[in-house]
């Protein structure tokens, strides 16, 4: 019991980690907080379906394929439509709510274009629907699948960003933006790069959800929902809070609608995310307040 | 030669800094001293891009700064190490020394050029892995000068590098700085310990009130009325 | 009697200590400089007496009350003004706004034409009274710390806080911001400044405490305090015993 | 007729300009089209269950019925339909305001429902009060003869939890009595007014048929991670499976199911189950699975609709509302054609008459449809009526069904 | 107070407006009336401290569920006492345990805590009473809602300008100015923020109390529907969530605005209200009002 729950909660909540992590890219970095984040799930769960049903093109393969298309997306996205709103507020807390308001400004015309190029139905497919086992639980072969790139890529970002050069760059900016300059780190073309990458992973997390969970074009708003949720309980920036509050999130629904009632799943998110607030109003990894 | 001319500063409608004209030859130390909020450090920040002036022109071997965007002026051999520090607290030693090393003109010959500054801090060998926020302010400040030198620069400009630093480790410090010198760099360093200052700078600039009030040999300046007055006042005026 | 006394405080910000072991008072009526080069924790010491931030160790006695770690509107309420380093006004409110804030929720909770009588003669004390309807945000440099000073004085404190207040100004504009304070310690105000003016520390504080790395390392009368070694050292560096 | 000439004078000035511009040049002298207005969620969360079910039903009956020369008038003139949309944006607020508006801005003549029974139930006292027939099809809900009460001119056409959970607890019994089944269920619910609705209605109903309710959970909606709980209904010893869920839950529940191998002999799952894409959802392994409504699977009308749905919309339609919903439509334009445009009248004669449409032959009782099937199964392609068995057309049900 | 007396002429000439303008404009009226009572209660509180609050649905929703429970065994004016005491007390724990919290941290705290109160509602319903929907069967007429919610918004505008111009009004746009020096003035931050929020979350309560006849049947799902927060925040921020008039003046021309797109554009209502809030962010960026006044004063100084 106590295994599989565990097994469970980890696969669960490694689709939510992997989905969190983009958007607090691109909080960290852009210092954009994204509403529209979900709708590019959802894009991209579409651009899946479209591919693997009209094209026959692995949902495997479109995952090398889409995130890069998504990366371009956000990038010209940023310099286009962020851009401006992070001159304008020069620094301030203004950005802050700029760009939520234009942000979901952005969520209604996505959640539009999308309505109208695929309707409102419920969509999904079939594939790898087979049964493995782990451990003496029974997991969809999509859902490991999907946990297992969902590992993959949060890894491999993690080694991106520990390891490269480049990622060595993001990390400063996103960690010290004012000294950014000071070692010649152009912050612009970085804040671009960051929102392109977060994009580039809200993609990836779309094309792997899409491979076992039902989505129509109004579900984004619950993928924003809970990967804000998981941003907000890490520590905004912080890709390790985000894994992390990604993983025991899944955990503790798993555990709720095992131990207590499924009925309560959904409460005890936001239980556990009030309470982790009230805790620590900055979040389990965010700075240390005070000072 | 690094040429300020006529540098006039304000936030809002505060004059931070009034028509300043000075310059740091190549090779030279130069000491900018001055009491708290006499505008020295806007000088800096201005130069190192990070302050746009109301007026006035900074230009490097003719080239003008002023124009360029902040992340341009160390690709032009400028390298500032802020009050403050500007380190990239949570990364490690190695991890500051290496963003050091982001400019074009710096990424060949990196690994060599990290070697010199362990070399010059042994400190700072012993803790490559350690984040730098948890370190001590002496260590901190080695990391910002170690960073700003992997750049390579020709001029390096410190901002209070002594500030709310230990005397032996303040001491510690200026011996590397010492040595940082003798490789024919060029400094332009403020700092409040004006002994120090004036021990390692071959000229000095006094400041009061956002302008410049003296400009000598550090020799003379030491001597110089001029000098305790900047700090502690006119003797007598009551 | 004093109306400070500050005993055994320490701040410390992590591991390090920008306050250390602190103690000194002041007396009633009495202006007091608080001096120290940069980052030696003057700042950080009227924080605390303020209530912006909590010691992590020892007593500040205000009239008797030990009020550390208190919240700062209390601290206000019982009688302590401050204006900051970094001048802090606020914007969007009108000059006699700005003014009448502290007297409507200081101790006697002006309101109405009362409240705006007593900001206008606290205007008028810094010599703004003209252009009360002024936004705080179209003065001058200058006038935004005279209007600081008035907001200051509006709370009617018994001791105030001054955190170079008088940084940034001209010549001119330096010997009327002297004899400003100067007209104050004729009302029995009790005064702690925090300044870098030599020049106006001569000329106002009888009496110095010099602070360096978070210690206290001089107090006394300020002529004596400033041609102490330990003092000219802490200012210009150990190379002075050399 | 009153309300005939009013319109015919207002219609002057603007259904004039309109009809010429929606009917085009050629058609300048065509009669005046008789205006229908709706209110879906076009936007929202309601928007999906619109867009399977509502929309593009009325779409479809606006052009068959404008393909065969409009609408049919007792003295046997014909006049085309022009339907008037609005979005309430799934708020139910707006779903109000939209049909004042539909009323008293655009004057139409009928006023179609909008998706859902909250939304249906927002706006019943106001279609009372303006005198337009109320047409709620797809509103389940056991207060319907209460509702049909207090609302005179409204029609109830989906039945009730009670219906529902009855029709299905019957099945079940059955195929226990059969010996096919073990008597222990296992049923989830979704914390919404459809899966509360079914489950308070199937708990006592249930008990009565003697079977067991071995585990009864409710989940909230938007779960999408149903691992835990198949684990659970594994092992609690039940081999029937319901689950009075939603489309989403309702597709993640049969991929789960295929996961894992769970092989219950009657899987019953809710909304969504009927939709034409579910057959691609569990790649074809659709055979066996039961859920509420149904299709004639013999009924050539039904056929006919079905094809013509998908050749018209682009997708075949659901098995369970969706032809209610285009006979709801038909219901309408024969009423139309025996007694006018009269609202009154055609309300009337909506709650006495008897009509031909796609699902047979209806007679409304009480303002409400009862010839409803409660249960079905997909068979083969299909997705057929197999309870209430006694109806005609009712096919018996595959138990056990057959592993994934 | 004069200055809003041609105000409550207006709203009484608006209460008229059901004889002549039919239903449906005394629905519209009644929408924008709702609007502009959520925006300018949202401004209240929002305005001057810069909490960006989510939560405007959690009480709006309160409120529509004390009626569905209370209108059919207590007379009407209980039942508003009820909502605004439920809304009150809900937003005083709230607000003791969460003002703390800044910046995004808040919106989404705000946010959570609609969700959060949403669930538990309905894990109630489904688990204590068995049953989802509840039915609100009152006698009132849309003109007598229409009614009800004018005189709240008279209510609440004079509450605000009364505020405004209050000792608690002063501390709060000094809070918005600068916290720390409000603290140093002698303000209280946590009850001055506290008594506000309290304040404006009643006033939200009773607008969904007011409201929820005219849905008949609500759910969770229905009243707790998240647009409502997210078009106050909207609404007062395009009229100027600083001023006494900003947030009416955004909620008027904004619930025109949608009334008028999924009227004539119901296929794309969602491109272009959210093209319209991304212009709004930057043709507007400091509200209507403010465009206003600077337009005014370019004239001005034109002349």
């Amino acid at each position: 019991m106590l295994s599989s729950t565990l097994i469970l909660g980890l696969v669960l909540g490694g689709s939510y980690a992997l989905v969190a992590v983009g958007m607090t890219l691109q909080y960290g970095i852009a210092r954009i907080m994204n509403l529209a984040y979900g709708e590019f799930i959802i894009l991209a769960a579409f651009a899946t379906y479209l591919l693997f049903g009209s094209l026959g093109i692995s949902p495997i393969v479109a995952l090398l394929i889409i995130p890069v298309i998504a990366f371009g997306l956000g990038v010209a996205l940023f310099q286009v439509m962020m851009r401006p709103l992070v001159t304008r507020a020069g620094g301030s807390g203004r950005l802050e709510v700029d760009s939520i308001l234009a942000t979901f400004g952005l969520l209604f015309v996505l959640q539009g274009v999308m309505l109208l190029a695929f309707g409102g139905n419920y969509t999904s497919y079939g594939f790898l629907d087979q049964g493995v086992n782990v451990l003496g639980t029974t997991l969809a072969a999509n859902r490991l699948l999907a946990f297992a790139l969902s590992i993959g890529l949060a890894g491999g970002l993690f080694a991106l960003l520990q390891f490269s050069r480049w990622g060595l760059a993001l990390r400063a900016v996103a960690l010290a933006p004012g000294s950014a300059a000071l070692v010649g780190l152009n912050m612009r073309r970085i804040a671009a790069l960051g929102f392109g990458l977060g994009t580039a992973l809200a993609a990836a997390g779309g094309v792997t959800v899409s491979m076992f969970q039902t989505f129509s074009a109004h579900d984004g708003v619950l993928f924003t929902m809970k990967a804000l949720v998981i941003v907000i309980m890490g520590g905004v920036g912080n890709v390790l809070g985000a894994l992390v509050s990604g993983l025991l999130l899944g955990l503790m629904e798993t555990a709720v609608a095992r131990w207590v009632d499924p009925g309560l799943t959904l409460a005890a998110t936001y239980i556990l995310f009030l309470a982790v607030l009230l805790w620590r109003p900055e979040g389990l990894f965010g700075k240390a307040a005070g000072r | 030669m690094l040429e300020i001319q006529n540098l006039t500063i304000r936030y809002g409608r505060h004059l931070a800094v009034d028509n300043v004209s000075m310059h740091v030859a190549k090779g030279e130390t130069v000491a900018l001293l001055g009491a708290n909020g006499a505008g020295k450090s806007s000088v800096l920040n201005a130069i190192g891009g990070r302050v746009r002036p109301a007026s006035g022109l900074i230009s490097l071997d003719g080239r003008d700064l002023a124009a360029l965007p902040d992340h341009r002026i160390v690709e032009e051999g400028v390298a500032l190490v802020p009050e403050g520090r500007g380190v990239f607290g949570p990364l490690s030693v190695e991890e500051n020394l290496r963003l050091g090393a982001m400019p074009r003109r710096a990424r060949t010959g990196a690994a060599e050029a990290m070697d010199e500054i362990y070399a010059l801090f042994p400190r700072l060998a012993e803790r490559r892995r350690q984040a730098v926020r948890t370190m001590s302010g002496g260590e901190q400040q080695m990391v910002a000068i170690g960073r700003a030198l992997m750049s390579r620069p020709d001029y390096l400009l410190l901002d209070e590098p002594s500030l709310g630093l230990a005397p032996i480790v303040t001491e510690e410090l200026f011996a590397a700085l010492h040595r940082i010198r003798s490789r024919g760099l060029a400094i332009l360093l403020i700092e409040q310990n004006v002994r120090l200052g004036l021990g390692m700078a071959e000229r000095a600039y006094l400041m009061t009130s956002g302008r410049i009030t003296g400009e000598d040999s550090s020799a003379r300046i030491a001597t110089d009325p001029r000098l305790a007055e900047t700090f502690l006042g006119r003797t007598g005026t009551a | 009697m004093s109306i400070l006394d500050i005993s055994g405080v320490t701040k410390r910000f992590g591991g390090l200590a920008a306050v250390s072991d602190l103690s000194f008072s002041v007396k009633h009526g009495e202006i007091v400089a608080l001096l120290g080069p940069n980052g030696s924790g003057k700042t950080t010491m009227i924080n605390m007496i303020s209530g912006a931030l909590v010691p992590s160790n020892g007593q500040i006695r205000f009239q008797g009350d030990d009020i550390a770690g208190r919240a700062p509107d209390r601290i206000a309420r019982a009688g302590i003004a401050r204006t900051f380093q970094l001048v802090r006004i606020l914007p969007s409110l009108s000059l006699i706004e700005n003014v009448v804030v502290p007297a409507a929720f200081g101790r006697r909770r002006l309101w109405g034409d009362e409240a705006l009588r007593h900001a206008a003669s606290c205007l008028d004390r810094v010599g703004l009274k003209a252009r009360c309807d002024l936004r705080a945000a179209d003065l001058t440099y200058i006038d935004q710390k005279r209007l600081e000073l008035a907001r200051a004085l509006s709370a009617e404190p018994q001791l105030l806080l001054l955190d170079e207040w008088l940084a940034g100004l001209n010549p001119a504009e330096l010997q009327e911001g002297i004899a400003l304070i100067r007209s104050l310690t004729h009302d029995g105000i009790s005064i702690l400044m925090v300044e870098h003016i030599m020049e106006a520390v001569r000329a106002l504080c009888p009496r110095t405490v010099v602070m360096a790395a978070g210690r206290k390392i001089a107090d006394g009368p300020t002529a004596d305090v400033l041609s102490q070694p330990e003092v000219i050292a802490a200012y210009l560096g150990e190379a002075a015993h050399a | 007729m009153i309300g005939f000439t009013r319109r015919a004078a207002m219609g002057l000035l603007g259904g004039v300009a309109i009809s010429a511009l929606s009917l085009g040049p050629g058609m300048a002298q065509a009669p005046e089209p008789v205006r229908i207005g709706y209110v879906a969620s076009k936007s929202g969360p309601a928007a999906a269950g619109a867009g399977i079910t509502t929309i593009p039903n009325y779409e479809l009956w606006a052009k068959d019925v404008n393909a065969a020369g409009g609408l049919k008038l007792p003295d046997g003139s014909q006049r085309p339909v022009e339907l008037i949309s609005y979005d309430d944006r799934s708020s139910a607020e707006d779903a109000v305001r939209a049909v004042e508006r539909l009323a008293s801005q655009d004057k139409v003549d009928f006023i179609l429902p909008p998706w859902g029974t909250g939304f249906n139930l927002a706006i019943a006292p106001l279609m009372d009060r303006l005198g337009y027939p109320h047409l709620a099809v797809t509103s389940m809900t056991d207060k319907a003869p209460d509702f049909a009460k207090r609302w005179k001119k409204s029609f109830w056409m989906l039945g009730g939890g009670h219906d529902y959970a009855g029709a299905l607890a019957q099945t079940v019994a059955k195929a226990q009595a059969e010996g096919k089944v073990n008597g222990k269920v296992a049923v989830i619910s979704v914390a919404d007014g459809f899966g509360i609705d079914l489950i308070s209605a199937a708990r006592p109903i249930f008990k009565e048929q003697g079977l067991e309710l071995v585990y009864d959970q409710s989940y909230p909606m938007g779960t999408t991670d149903f691992a835990a709980i198949i684990e659970e209904v594994k092992s609690s010893g039940a081999d029937s499976f319901v689950a009075f869920s939603y489309p989403p839950e309702t597709f993640a529940l049969a991929k789960q199911a295929r996961t894992v191998a769970f092989n219950p002999k009657i899987f019953f799952t809710g909304v969504g189950t009927p939709f034409p894409n579910y057959p691609g959802i569990v790649e074809g392994r659709q055979e066996g699975v039961m859920s509420v409504g149904g299709v004639d699977g013999n009924s050539e009308k039904i056929a006919a609709y079905f094809k013509r749905h998908a050749e018209v919309v682009g997708t075949p339609p659901d098995s369970w509302a969706s032809a209610i919903t285009y006979a709801s439509l038909e219901m309408l334009a024969q009423a139309v054609s025996r007694v006018g445009l009269d609202r009154e009248a055609v309300a009337g004669e909506l709650a006495s008459g008897s009509f031909d449409t796609v699902i047979g032959e209806v007679k409304l009782e009480d303002n409400q449809l009862r010839q409803l099937w409660l249960v079905g199964q997909w068979q083969g392609d299909k997705f057929v009526g197999v309870a209430p068995a006694d109806r005609t057309g009712a096919m018996a049900p595959v138990i056990p069904k057959p592993a994934w | 107070m004069r200055q809003l007396l041609p105000f409550y002429a207006l709203l009484g000439l608006a209460g008229l407006a059901p004889l002549w303008l039919g239903d449906y404009g005394a629905g519209l009226l009644l929408g924008m009336t709702s609007a502009a009572i959520l925006a300018t209660a949202w401004a209240m509180f929002s305005g001057p401290t810069r909490y960006v609050s989510l939560a405007t649905v959690a009480f709006y929703g309160i409120g529509a569920y004390v009626v569905a429970a209370l209108a059919e065994s207590q007379p009407w004016p209980v039942v508003l006492l009820a909502a605004a005491g439920c809304g009150g007390l809900v937003a005083l724990v709230v607000g003791l345990s969460t003002l703390r919290l800044a910046g995004i941290y808040f919106v989404i705290f705000s946010f959570g805590l609609a969700e959060l109160i949403r669930q538990l509602l309905t894990w109630y319903e489904v688990n204590v009473t068995g049953t989802l929907g509840r039915y609100i069967f009152t006698e009132f007429q849309p003109r007598d809602l229409l009614w009800q919610l004018l005189v709240l918004l008279a209510v609440t505008l004079t509450l605000s300008v009364w505020i405004h111009r209050s000792r608690l009004g002063l501390a709060l746009r000094v809070i918005g100015d600068d916290e720390t020096v409000a603290a140093h003035a002698g303000i209280n931050l946590a009850r001055s923020k506290l008594t506000l929020f309290v304040i404006s979350s009643v006033l939200i309560s009773l607008t969904g109390a007011i409201q929820s006849p005219r849905w008949v049947y609500i759910e969770p799902s229905i009243v707790f529907n998240p647009t409502v927060s997210f078009t106050a925040v909207i609404m007062a921020l395009l009229g100027g969530a600083n001023r006494i008039w900003g947030p009416i003046l955004g909620a008027v021309p904004l619930y025109l605005a949608f009334e008028f797109l999924s009227a004539h554009f119901p296929d794309h209502f969602s491109i272009l209200l959210g093209l319209l809030f991304i212009l709004v962010v930057f043709a507007l960026p400091n509200g209507v009002l403010a465009a206003l006044e600077r337009l005014r004063l370019r004239k001005g100084a034109g002349v």
